[in-house]
């Protein structure tokens, strides 16, 4: 009945960790230790997973079929898993702000991993459903936990966007539900390919509804408006998390759904249009206000926006039909490459807040000079943001445009390109500010005596960077992976 | 092979003075006087090679020497050649040339002594030399071109040699660009011929291409435009009318550029173009007729012009476009002999013409006329060979000029009326103003000449002298050629030799005309007296009679060049085309062109301003956003399935 | 030479010097055992190792050029294994490099400019160790560009030289619109070439492959846009490129403000890029389009030429007049692919390089006047050749060559364009012919403004130029030119030989599309 | 008539769409919360009347979804407070139009 | 349950569900928006038990009016100087235009679709076969649920709790409010690291 339980085992480390920390909270103190516990966690949860993978247990089911350890899941449970290990490092500032609080964050920073973890791992609605609340019920705490005016601000907005969404994700699924009378997503499918014409309405509302609840995660358009919001207020560690793992998550549970529960011929030409034009204005929303911004916080929300524009252009092809696994395989390798950079952005974005105290842009003027190697991070990461060489986002968007032509939708690959140009219109303001202004005047913002980061953030900074070119410079590697993590949606 | 002439040897009288010109460049730069020994030496060795060429092709009759071209690239259907083609014609044009440019070269070493760019002036006159020679061996219209533009970037910076003077600058520019609209016909004539008829070469052009047009295979049409191309071509390097403009402010050169490249070589080059594609214009009367009522238009005009001039340079300068003009209309009436003849006469005397204009000036430090006078005691040599030259041009027997011209009378007393009259009035005009020249330089009192500019160096006008010896030898051989030169036409000597440069074998005789001759004579005896007499001996006053009203608008008219240069330049070039048309394409490109792109950065710029808006930080907005995405697309989704 | 992988090497040599000149230790680490060997301070260790690494580049490219083997078509020199292999799902991306007739002269004419902005950056004292850092990545990138044989390969190269050239204008331009020159610049190439890129993919996805090889012999009849749309989008980052009017007013701005060493690479060798890509893609892989859509580029050809050069005209600042000429000579390009032939298209690339050498020299001698005077304003200067004969006449003659004096390289293009065009597009290459005379305007114009008149006492201080930095390039540009112009068969021979195929194809286009309407009526 | 489906269906919809107006408009965030409480208790209501009504699959894990939902309803509402009262101590108000100092 | 019985309660149900739910919209009083809410509730949980899920309905009134709404109103009169209003604010129009579509639509949906087959009877001992099910079938989803409870109560008290590190955060907040002075009668208060854009 139950099946392997031990294919939980990954999520169970992060779990039983992330209660250890609640408890070692009260005598530990030190806050290298608690961190080096949860990302010790981490680690094993990777290895674990490591272990699993060996041992050939890759595509096997448990709980009934509510678990499954597929190369999909695998793949986002490394790249989550990564995510996780940055944040937990680039919390190491936070961790000083809140002494009385540190197990608590790290716990919740954890339970929030799992339930991202499961998202990718589940093929059921209601532990979609479960996971989902899990990962964001921790991520509300954690937005609001520095209890400032805007993180306060940000985590309520937060919560109450997400409450709504919740809401109208559930409905979506109690109509599937109503439809197909199963939690299961193959089973669910295959109710759908029994049934008649007579549901496509509610199976429409079905799939518009679930669309909504999951764009809010992935911050697709117009179901975005919390993003900017939340990624200022939030710790910047906490943001960056969003960013990538909450997103990367969402993608994973959309591909699922769509691909294993509504991924009928007749119905996914018009989940490919509705996708490809959620990814338009995606696209559009987000850069168009990403120009507008000053702080560089709010400019990488508004980016991570067209971002997720962008990885929908790979779920419209593979709705579309023709370039299936090219257009999911796509979206895998992007995500990777997309999160490489984004975290080394923020991680910069922490490190120079550390020292300056400021998000502005303006206040980056110099940093070339002054710190080379950060500014150099910095730079490299956005220009893998705007999708240029030699970087892991100019084969990511390669990638992904080439899924939507070969998926016939050339249109939307062409609204993509258009909107890579507007997009360097911003993501070049950083750059120009720290190589090629002068600093306003020198006292603007006091100098730190040292540009030099705190030591895990500049292993993850290293790692990340080595990330960005890495993926840029040999792709196949991942793209290898990725393909092999998509095969299992074909059957 | 068993020619007359080796190949190499024709090459040699081309590649001495590129020699010249790259040693000076790299090495001479700071030796002026071997500089100028060295041009002398080279042009010197070029000539006595071009001597025995031209005895060689007379031995052949004239015909040419049969050199196979060779190929220096091709590209595709392309095939650029580069070859050396000696004919009756070509060989005489050598001998002018390296001739004339020896003497000038030779007379430069006085007249440029202690000039700051002599190794300069040595090196451009060297690569003019070359470019010219180049320019009459060259054996198809592609090499004709490329040494056509040359010797225009030649003249360019002969004539900008003085640059500080702002008014050579300019001239320099005008001369280039004017000459350079018509080299846009020459070109176009060119690829139009390139691209009908397949072939650059001119002995093809000359002889398959008209046969083809004749036999129906190639159309009239295309012949008419090509040779209308070519005349365009020569109108701007000949300075014909319309395109004449430039060569009287050209004069702002050194006097002894004007003598080589504005009067005797290549401004002739455009009817040297004409000559070598003779059979071409023989076969399209429409270019014919255009050639020769420019000719016509531009022969009467510029020696009127040159009536009112007080620079004697541009006196020269205007006359040069007269001479050329009558060699231009002798070819459209098809006296191409005749034209051919003139143009090696006019080379000598027009050139001597200057020197001496040049080595007045070298004594009183100006070309006004005004500030001159009675420098005939003083320069006796010079004065007496510019007389000589004077003779020849006004066309007085047995001069060179004498022969040649009436020779060109006598076909268009032959072959059109009207155009002899027009010539006749402008040989008259000719005795006209070069009468006067001579009487303002030579004769009355001395006015005092202009002293040097600050900084320059110059003579002292106050004791005008001779020249130095370097410089009174050329003026004497080229006076001795002025005088003989034209007796190589006795017996159809001169034109058997030309003429054999055509396919078409013609019949070379020593043309004679008595009532021609009377005529011009007593025209030119007519004209000279009245310059006499008005000038000389000062009855009635000149300056009395530009007052009198009948004149006086005659006269404003020819003092400003018939407004020709106000028109081409003030209003066509700086109003209308710089001010009007420029100015409104550079407004429209960088307010609409630029406008647009700029446009489209702001106007998303200005939609993420208003759109940012939007996101208010109210949660219920977000919310409402959400919802209304999902119903809407719903919505959408429902009613259009 | 079959294995050796010499066309990585030498592509990838200057970006490795660039590394290296990163790793010199700034002023602070007076000495380092790395880089002991390099006499001087940071900044002339910076020049001397840039100068050496251009000129290593320089000397293995001239190698290639000699040893290059004229008879053989096709690419050689070959180095090509697979990048990324998806080949299920149809992504395969194959590191592929060849050098044929088109792209050899080119490969030359990108180390020759190099190293003369290595030399003409001789003084620069703004962070050396970079400027010269990013000129290297900046010649990587655009010989990439020249020897790709992958579309995305090349489109990453294209991509790639973004970077150096947004920095090195930003950073060492002049003037205080140098940011918005640069920023200009990037916007207006990325923009451009993100519809070079769908077009890429759609013509990978149609032929399975994104080597130039494959998609040649490939039907592409079934591709998701028609092939015309294709040839559109492709083409539009190619006219940025070039650039032809109305999308040209990126190029004044960026030329204007880019340090003299950049606007170098940038007329001599960017603006290359977009003519090579006309010539090695659209009408290589679309023959069929290329053959339909000459008039079409006739007569923008024709506009650019002499709009451009009207405009030319107007301009009162001399760098920005150089770099407005460069719109009109680029146009002669366009009109010479338009001809379709093999003339029209050899000279076409003839242009491409004897534009490099001349606008080339042009700036460089633009740039030093600048360096002297610190003012572009034709109105500001006269009589340069008195204080410094030299330079004016290094300046005359580049003048000279720009309007297209024969006997320099520049003429043969021209001539060779003009007769290749004239046979396919009479009034648009008669309406071109007014551009020779226009440049003729616009150059002499400048010349007398600037170089001639009278002494002007506030130039007398300027010293001429001597260092064998500032005359040695300009030696070199000159020789070139004057060698291209006399003797041209140097390269002309490697480009006929190498667009005949192009032209082949062009015409076999034309004669089926004949043959279809006949067939059709 | 019977009562079917379909009007309990409804009944949900209307409910749903009131909590919505109610978590729209609501300026107090526990308005706002109450709005999403009542959305939720429609989904239930429209899962209980699939479980009943309908005749496919597990009928059962409808319901068992329900009792999870309830759940999360919970949880969110007890966060939600929790961030309602620090946002409180920070601004001392709950009024969603004066909590955006975050905004474009 | 006979027919019109049924007919009755599940229209006086709905009626009161939906009154209930409009009168939260209508009330100015917190307090009273949650006895209406606790009513709207309970109205579910009587529409449950017309749907025979007896169990659903007592979770129902023990979670929602129990613990939810005693939640509420524990927060609104822990507040007490904060608004107690219940007014709309001017998002209320779209919101009116939002409801009215989202109505349309789930009518729409729910007449429109062909539900399939419908089941007779009712299932019986719900309260068993849920439980079984949430150890076998569901146990996945048991336990995360579990963890997500663990980390809301966490994340609840986490945020509820005041440390020592929260008071001049808060401190500093309301200085920059204007409900406290500055301190030192310095007026320009120093910008928190949070900057806002």
């Amino acid at each position: 009945m139950l099946g392997e339980t031990n294919l939980l085992g990954p999520q169970l480390v992060l779990m039983c960790a992330g209660a250890f920390l609640l408890i070692a909270d009260l005598f530990i103190k030190r806050r290298g230790l608690l961190a080096g516990t949860a990302a010790a966690a981490v680690l094993g949860s990777v290895a674990y997973s490591a272990i699993l993978l060996a041992d050939g247990k890759v595509g096997r089911e448990a709980f009934d079929g509510v678990l499954v350890f597929d190369h999909f899941a695998l793949f986002f449970q490394f790249l989550l898993a990564g995510a996780a290990l940055v944040t937990i490092a680039a919390s190491w500032e936070t961790l000083s702000r809140i002494p009385s609080r540190r197990g608590e964050y790290l716990a919740l920073i954890l339970f929030s991993v799992t339930g991202l973890m499961l998202l990718a791992g589940t093929r059921d609605l209601i532990g979609i459903f479960v996971a989902l609340e899990l990962t964001s019920l921790s991520q509300y705490v954690l937005v609001g936990f520095h209890k400032d005016r805007l993180g306060s601000e940000a985590g309520l907005k937060y919560l109450l966007l997400g409450a709504v969404a919740s809401a109208v994700l559930l409905y979506g699924m109690a109509m599937l539900l109503g439809l197909t009378g199963s939690t299961n997503l193959p089973e669910i499918a295959a109710a759908i390919a029994g049934s008649g014409d007579g549901q496509f309405e509610a199976l429409t509302f079905a799939a518009v509804f679930l669309i909504a609840g999951f764009g809010f995660k992935a911050a697709v358009a117009p179901f975005q408006m919390w993003v900017p919001d939340v990624y200022t207020g939030a710790p910047t560690a906490i943001a960056a998390f969003l960013s990538v793992a909450s997103k990367a998550a969402a993608f994973a549970v959309l591909i699922r759904v769509f691909f294993e529960a509504l991924g009928d011929d007749l119905l996914s030409a018009d989940w490919s249009t509705i996708f490809a034009i959620l990814a338009a204005l995606s696209m559009f929303v987000g850069n168009v206000l990403a120009i507008q911004q000053s702080n560089i916080k709010r400019m990488l929300a508004y980016s991570s926006v067209a971002q997720a524009g962008t990885v929908l252009i790979g779920l419209a092809a593979i709705s579309a039909g023709r370039g299936e696994l090219l257009g999911a395989s796509g979206i895998l390798f992007y995500l990777a490459g997309y999160t490489v950079s984004n975290l080394a952005a923020f991680l910069i974005v922490i490190v120079v807040h550390e020292k300056i105290g400021s998000f502005q842009i303006d206040d980056y003027r110099g940093l070339g000079r002054r710190a080379p190697l950060l500014a150099g991070v910095l730079a490299l990461a956005l220009i893998s943001l705007t999708g240029l060489p030699p970087t892991a986002g100019f084969f990511g968007k390669l990638y992904l445009f080439d899924t939507a032509i070969q998926s016939g939708l050339a249109w939307l690959a062409v609204i993509g390109v258009v909107n890579t140009a507007i997009s360097a219109a911003y993501y070049i303001r950083p750059i120009k500010a720290m190589f090629i202004d002068e600093p306003a005047g020198e006292l603007a913002r006091p100098i730190p005596s040292s540009w030099l980061p705190s030591p895990p953030l500049a292993a993850t900074l290293a790692l990340t960077a080595a990330g960005v070119l890495v993926i840029g410079l040999v792709p196949g590697l991942i793209i290898d992976v990725a393909e092999e993590a998509v095969g299992v949606l074909l059957f | 092979m068993n020619q007359p002439v080796a190949e190499g040897l024709v090459w040699l009288i081309f590649f001495l003075p590129v020699a010249s010109f790259f040693l000076i460049t790299l090495f001479l730069r700071g030796r002026p006087r071997e500089a100028g020994l060295l041009t002398v030496g080279a042009i010197g060795v070029a000539l006595v090679v071009s001597v025995y060429a031209l005895v060689q092709v007379i031995g052949e009759g004239g015909h040419a020497v049969g050199f196979s071209t060779h190929e220096l690239f091709s590209a595709g259907d392309l095939i650029v050649n580069v070859g050396a083609r000696l004919d009756g014609l070509t060989a005489v044009m050598l001998v002018v040339v390296s001739g004339v440019s020896l003497l000038v070269q030779v007379y430069s070493l006085g007249y440029m002594h202690g000039d700051g760019g002599f190794a300069r002036y040595y090196a451009f006159m060297s690569f003019f030399t070359a470019a010219m020679l180049g320019l009459i061996l060259a054996d198809n219209l592609l090499m004709l071109f490329v040494f056509w533009e040359l010797v225009g970037a030649a003249s360019y910076f002969l004539i900008g040699f003085w640059f500080h003077r702002p008014a050579a600058a300019a001239a320099a520019k005008k001369a280039f660009i004017v000459t350079r609209l018509g080299d846009l016909g020459l070109l176009a004539a060119l690829i139009l011929i390139w691209d009908r008829a397949g072939t650059l070469d001119i002995a093809a052009i000359n002889t398959e291409v008209v046969e083809l047009v004749g036999l129906g295979v190639l159309g009239q049409t295309m012949l008419t435009l090509f040779a209308l191309g070519l005349a365009a071509g020569a109108i701007g390097k000949s300075a014909q009318f319309p395109l004449h403009i430039w060569l009287p402010d050209a004069m702002e050169g050194p006097t002894p550029v004007s003598a080589l490249v504005h009067s005797a070589t290549m401004v002739a080059a455009g009817v040297y173009l004409l000559a070598r594609f003779f059979p071409v214009l023989d076969a399209s009367q429409f270019a014919s007729d255009f050639i020769t009522w420019i000719g016509v238009i531009t022969a009467v005009g510029a020696a009127l012009l040159a009536v009112a001039q007080t620079d004697i340079k541009r006196v020269l300068a205007y006359s040069t476009i007269s001479q050329l003009a009558y060699m231009m209309f002798a070819l459209g009436i098809g006296a191409y002999a005749a034209a051919v003849f003139h143009l090696m006469t006019h080379a000598f005397f027009k050139s001597l013409l200057f020197l001496g204009a040049g080595s007045a000036s070298h004594a009183t430090n100006t070309f006004d006329m005004t500030r001159m006078g009675g420098l005939r005691r003083v320069m006796p040599i010079t004065y007496i060979t510019f007389v000589i030259g004077a003779l020849s041009l006004a066309g007085v027997i047995p001069l060179a000029g004498f022969w040649s011209k009436d020779e060109i009378l006598i076909d268009a007393w032959k072959y059109n009326r009207a155009v002899f009259v027009f010539g006749l009035l402008a040989a008259g005009l000719t005795a006209f103003y070069m009468v006067r020249a001579i009487a303002l330089t030579f004769h009355g009192e001395y006015k005092g000449g202009e002293e040097p500019a600050p900084g320059e160096h110059g003579a002292d006008p106050a004791h005008p002298h001779e020249a130095p010896r370097v410089m009174t030898i050329p003026l004497c051989l080229l006076a001795v050629l002025a005088v003989a030169a034209g007796w190589v036409t006795f017996g159809g000597e001169f034109q058997s030799w030309v003429l054999g440069a055509l396919p078409e074998a013609h019949e070379a005789k020593f043309l004679w005309n008595t009532g021609v001759f009377i005529g011009s004579t007593l025209l030119a005896a007519v004209a000279a007296a009245a310059a006499i007499a008005l000038y000389i001996r000062r009855d009635p006053d000149p300056a009395r009679l530009r007052a009198h009203p009948a004149v006086a608008p005659l006269h404003r008219l020819l003092e400003r060049k018939y407004y020709a240069d106000v028109l081409a330049e003030d209003l066509l070039v700086r109003r209308v085309f710089y001010g009007g048309l420029a100015k409104a394409a550079h407004t429209f490109d960088a307010l609409v062109v630029d406008g647009v792109v700029n446009g489209a950065a702001r106007g998303t710029f200005v939609a993420g301003w208003f759109a940012k808006f939007a996101q208010n930080g109210q949660a219920q907005t977000a919310a409402a956003a959400l919802l209304a995405g999902g119903v809407i697309i719903f919505g959408a989704v429902v009613i259009f399935q | 030479m079959s294995d050796f992988p010499i066309l990585s090497i030498l592509i990838f040599l200057p970006i490795a010097g660039a590394l290296l000149l990163a790793l010199i230790p700034g002023q602070r680490v007076p000495t380092d055992r790395l880089f002991a060997w390099v006499p001087g301070d940071q900044q002339a260790r910076a020049k001397w190792l840039a100068l050496v690494v251009s000129a290593a580049t320089l000397v293995i490219s001239l190698v290639l050029f000699i040893d290059f083997d004229h008879g053989r078509p096709g690419f050689q020199y070959t180095d090509t294994f697979t990048w990324i292999d998806a080949d299920d799902v149809g992504f395969t991306v194959r590191y592929a490099f060849g050098l044929d007739g088109l792209s050899a002269p080119l490969v030359l004419l990108t180390t020759f400019l190099t190293t003369v902005a290595v030399l003409i950056s001789w003084r620069i004292d703004l962070r050396p160790k970079e400027y010269f850092a990013w000129l290297l990545v900046l010649e990587t990138s655009v010989l990439g560009v020249f020897t790709a044989l992958d579309l995305l390969v090349f489109f990453l190269f294209w991509e790639l030289e973004l970077i150096p050239m947004f920095l090195l204008i930003s950073t060492w331009g002049h003037g205080d619109r140098r940011h918005y020159s640069a920023i200009k610049f990037v916007l207006y190439t990325v923009f451009g070439s993100a519809f070079m890129l769908v077009g890429f993919l759609i013509l990978g996805a149609e032929a399975g492959s994104f080597d130039m090889r494959d998609i040649r012999g490939a039907d592409l009849a079934g591709a998701v846009l028609p092939l015309q749309a294709v040839f559109a989008f492709i083409l539009i980052a190619f006219a940025v490129k070039l650039p032809v009017v109305p999308l040209h007013t990126w190029l004044p701005d960026a030329h204007t403000d880019a340090p003299t060493a950049v606007s170098v690479l940038l007329a001599g060798v960017l603006l290359k890029m977009g003519g090579y890509g006309v010539l090695r893609l659209l009408f290589t892989l679309m023959p069929d389009v290329g053959a339909d859509a000459d008039l079409a580029l006739a007569i923008i050809a024709a506009v650019s030429i002499v709009y451009g050069a009207i405009i030319t005209i107007r301009q009162t600042d001399l760098k920005r007049l150089v770099a407005y000429s460069s719109v009109s000579h680029m146009g002669f390009v366009l009109l010479g692919v338009s001809a379709l032939g093999v003339t029209g298209l050899s000279g076409a690339a003839m242009q491409l390089v004897t534009h490099g050498l001349i606008t080339g020299l042009l700036f460089v001698v633009v740039g030093l006047v600048y360096d002297r005077t610190h003012t572009r304003e034709i109105a500001d200067m006269r009589g340069m050749a008195h204080y410094m004969p030299l330079l004016a006449a290094a300046t005359v003659f580049a003048g000279f060559a720009s309007l297209g004096l024969p006997a320099l390289a520049g003429f043969v293009a021209e001539i060779t364009i003009f007769l290749g065009a004239f046979a396919q597009h009479e009034a648009p290459t008669a309406v071109a012919l007014l551009g020779v005379l226009l440049a003729a305007g616009y150059m002499l114009y400048a010349l007398q403004r600037t170089m001639f008149g009278p002494r002007d006492e506030r130039w007398s201080h300027l010293p001429d130029i001597g260092a064998w930095w500032e005359t040695a390039p300009i030696a070199a540009l000159v020789a070139a030119i004057v060698l291209l112009g006399v003797y041209p068969s140097i390269v002309m021979d490697l480009f006929e030989a190498a667009v005949a195929p192009i032209a082949d194809g062009l015409a076999l286009a034309a004669d089926s599309a004949e043959a279809a309407v006949s067939g059709g009526a | 008539m019977t009562i079917s489906l379909e009007e309990y269906l409804i009944v949900g919809a209307i409910l749903f769409a009131i909590g919505l107006y109610i978590a729209l408009s609501k300026r107090n965030a526990i308005g706002v919360l109450m709005g999403v409480e009542l959305m939720l208790n429609a989904v239930n209501l429209t899962l209980v009347a699939f479980s009943r009504f309908t005749d496919t699959g597990v009928a059962l894990s409808t319901q068992v979804f329900v009792v999870f939902i309830i759940a999360v309803a919970a949880a969110e509402v007890a966060v939600g407070l929790a961030l309602a009262m620090v946002v409180y101590r920070n601004r001392q108000t709950v009024s969603l139009d004066r909590i955006n100092l975050l905004k474009w | 349950m006979s027919d019109v019985g049924f007919h009755l309660a599940f229209w006086s149900l709905s009626a009161l569900t939906i009154g209930g739910a409009l009168m939260i919209i209508v009330s100015r009083n917190l307090i009273h928006a949650v006895i209406f809410l606790i009513l709207s509730f309970i109205g579910v949980a009587g529409l449950f038990i017309t749907l025979s899920a007896d169990f659903l309905a007592l979770v129902q009134i023990l979670v929602y009016v129990g613990a939810i709404a005693v939640l509420m109103l524990f927060a609104i009169l822990l507040t007490p100087r904060a608004a107690r209003d219940n007014e709309e604010s001017l998002m209320r129009y779209p919101a009116m235009i939002l409801m009215g579509l989202v109505i349309a639509a789930g009518v729409f949906v729910a007449l429109e679709t062909d539900w399939g087959p419908m089941r007779e009877g009712a299932i019986g001992t719900q309260a068993k076969i849920i439980g079984e099910s949430l150890i076998n079938q569901y146990v996945l989803p048991f336990e995360i649920g579990a963890v997500m409870l663990t980390a809301a109560l966490v994340g609840a008290i986490a945020l509820a709790r005041q440390d020592d590190e929260d008071l001049p955060i808060h401190t500093d907040s309301l200085i920059e409010e204007g409900v406290l002075p500055p301190p030192d009668g310095d007026a320009a208060a120093p910008a928190g690291p949070g900057d806002e854009s």
